[in-house]
């Protein structure tokens, strides 16, 4: 029943993609996107992955919004011009499309035990977890543990990826790019509005509160420091909408946000070069304590602490960015 | 039982996403994303106790608390637009 | 139910060819990020995908579940992550695309080069 | 008594169920933007009440309805102001809550 559920959801997911790119007004796209989102998040969930929804609720629902919008509010809100050479594109995507559908009769069916792809690694992950991390949750295990490098990598990527916006978008800072409050009354939010003030500000604890319990809970349920970076993120963002960017950065000066963005990939490669200095191999977190379990514990507490702390430092980094430019 | 919710959940979404693609204004789409969302918590409520795992509730639980920062930003982005306009108008309107 | 076995996968071809039209044809560069953003989603689709197995559950141990069938956690890991550095690397476009409008004045592919050309 | 909360929560999800389906109907064949608002608004209270309030009727006393009881709080609480932010950015738009099609426009706002 629930394989009817997720085709429904996927052929919902097509139509939105179609109108996506149909539309010439980019507000609306942005909408769509929405949309699109929630309904991939769903799929997600339908096919056994609860940790990569909450990861696509946390982002999707309010930040790629919020920097699309951001991002509409300083180019354009409308596609002027009519696509050119359109046929040829869509000749050229259409056979792209059959060469694609074409492979796809080679994969095995859905949801096949016997597929290769269910042969590799992943049955030692299942098997060998209980007993070399113990912790319930085997995504954070593979995550944080087994493929500690790689997840290494995907922090500093992150992190390069801020580096990069706050490059370009505060080329001109301090004078010229940063809108002073006052001038236009364009940055103080949502103040004068007393109903999303109220409420927003009401949410703003909660959540942060359920950001935490993701970070922390991350070895027993779904979660862990992407999804909980994204989701304190989103607490921060909400203020700054609700009471406008000024009071944001006195709460979360920018140089605090520069400091969590550096400290969080610093903890992570230290705790990695600890296990060096303990004896072990870089990332090998066995060896932080006496019990090898234990230490395991301490490492995906740690590196997790550190994943969550750079993503947040990053999303808003970013979302300042974007918000501090001067408008067309 | 859950599925009588879940069958009137996803033909609901299905029906909000007609109305996004119809539209006419901007403003019914974002009526049809804000409305996509709560139906979304319902069907993840209702997904998570059909397949009897009630940790999932804690994406509903996210989806409930984050889903309104896109309308908030929806509202900031033309209230901050509008201003912008008068602004742009002001010059011209002086003598 | 056989025929349907593969419908994930023709969604995924053409969810990722829907993204790739948009970036290849369209002249506006928002809209080729936000191609890009579907062309990014199919690629997690198929990933995801590829990790199910029917009668499957969550790879999250609970307690007194000892008979459950786990799906694949690899590919749910790869994609979480994927996910965070794919809107970090969308905000990187989209900053690009925000000193383009500034320095040129458009985000139309076609004129950014009419100006270029001069 | 385990009869009796059943045939309780299949009365809830069911109108629940119902709810959302008309609520849905409404948005999408009511003449202009107030009036689909109103009807959306019906999936986001009674709808979400009724099933949640369904669903929390066979969870019992878990931390499963604690949370369910949270999800209803935050919904409560969060999708009237979403519509209120919407109505108010639709009035600075100059969109006027005539009855019938009249205040349909397409997008340009």
């Amino acid at each position: 029943m629930t394989i009817i559920f997720g085709i429904f959801l996927l052929t919902l997911l097509v139509i939105t993609a179609v109108a996506v790119v149909r539309t010439a007004n980019l507000f609306v796209a942005v909408m769509l996107l929405g949309i699109f989102s929630l309904l991939i998040a769903a799929n997600f969930l339908l096919l056994d992955a609860a940790d990569v929804a909450l990861t696509e609720a946390a982002v999707g629902a309010g930040i790629s919004t919020v920097l699309f919008l951001g991002a509409l509010a300083l180019t354009s809100e409308r596609e002027r011009a009519a696509t050119p050479h359109r046929w040829l594109s869509l000749i050229v995507v259409v056979s792209a499309t059959l060469v694609v559908l074409y492979a796809t009769f080679d994969k095995p069916t859905f949801g096949d035990p016997e597929a290769p792809v269910q042969q590799h690694v992943a049955p030692w992950y299942l098997e060998k977890t209980p007993e070399y991390i113990d912790v319930p949750n085997v995504v954070t295990a593979v995550l944080a543990s087994f493929r500690g490098y790689d997840t290494l990598g995907e922090v500093f990527v992150v992190f390069t990826a801020g580096i990069g916006v706050l490059f370009l978008l505060s080329a001109q800072h301090g004078h010229a790019a940063r809108r002073r409050p006052d001038e236009d009354g364009s940055n103080i939010g949502l103040r004068d509005d007393l109903i999303p003030r109220v409420v927003g500000r009401l949410l703003v604890p909660f959540i942060l509160l359920f950001g935490l319990y993701v970070q922390f809970h991350g070895d027993y349920g779904p979660g862990g420091g992407f999804q909980a970076g994204a989701l304190v993120a989103a607490a921060f963002i909400l203020y700054a909408l609700v009471e406008g960017e000024d009071r944001t950065l006195e709460a979360l000066p920018f140089n605090a946000l520069l400091t969590l963005m550096v400290s969080g990939a610093l903890l992570y490669g230290l705790v990695g070069l600890a296990g060096i200095v303990f004896g072990g191999t870089f990332l090998d977190y066995s060896v932080l304590a006496d019990d090898p379990v234990a230490g395991q514990h301490l490492g995906i507490l740690l590196i997790e602490a550190g994943v969550g702390l750079t993503v947040t430092g990053v999303l808003l980094a970013i979302f300042h960015a974007f918000a501090a430019r001067d408008r067309f | 039982m859950y599925y009588v919710v879940a069958f009137a959940t996803l033909v609901t979404m299905g029906l909000a996403l007609i109305r996004a693609v119809l539209g006419p204004t901007v403003y019914d789409r974002v009526l049809s994303v804000n409305m996509f969302g709560t139906k979304t918590v319902l069907l993840i409520s209702v997904i998570a106790f059909l397949a009897g795992r009630p940790d999932f509730l804690d994406l509903a639980l996210a989806y409930a608390l984050i889903n309104f920062i896109g309308v908030l930003a929806v509202l900031e982005f033309f209230k901050s637009r509008a201003a912008r306009r008068l602004q742009e108008q002001a010059p011209e309107d002086a003598p | 139910m056989e025929l349907l076995g593969l419908y994930h996968y023709w969604v995924f071809a053409i969810l990722l060819m829907i993204g790739f039209y948009a970036v290849v044809a369209k002249v506006n560069l928002v809209k080729k990020l936000i191609g890009l953003s579907l062309f990014q989603a199919a690629v997690f689709l198929l990933y995801i995908t590829m990790g199910k197995v029917s009668g499957g559950t969550a790879p999250i141990f609970q307690d007194g579940v000892t008979d459950a069938v786990f799906s694949n956690p690899l590919p749910q890991v790869l994609i979480l992550t994927a996910i965070v550095v794919g809107i970090s690397t969308t905000a990187l476009g989209l900053g690009i695309v925000v000193r383009i409008k500034e320095e040129y004045g458009t985000i139309e592919e076609h004129e950014i080069q009419e100006i270029d050309r001069r | 008594m385990q009869t009796v909360l059943d045939i309780c929560s299949w009365i809830l999800l069911s109108a629940g169920g119902a709810f959302v389906l008309v609520g849905g109907i409404g948005a999408l064949r009511m003449p202009n933007l107030y009036t689909r608002m109103h009807a959306a608004s019906v999936t986001d209270t009674m709808g979400a009440v009724l099933v949640l309030a369904g669903i929390m009727l066979q969870a019992g006393l878990t931390l499963a309805t604690v949370k369910l009881a949270a999800i209803l709080l935050f919904l409560l609480m969060t999708s009237p102001t979403s519509s209120y932010a919407l109505a108010n950015a639709a009035m600075i738009a100059g969109i006027k809550p005539d009855a019938g099609r009249a205040a349909d426009r397409e997008d340009d706002a």
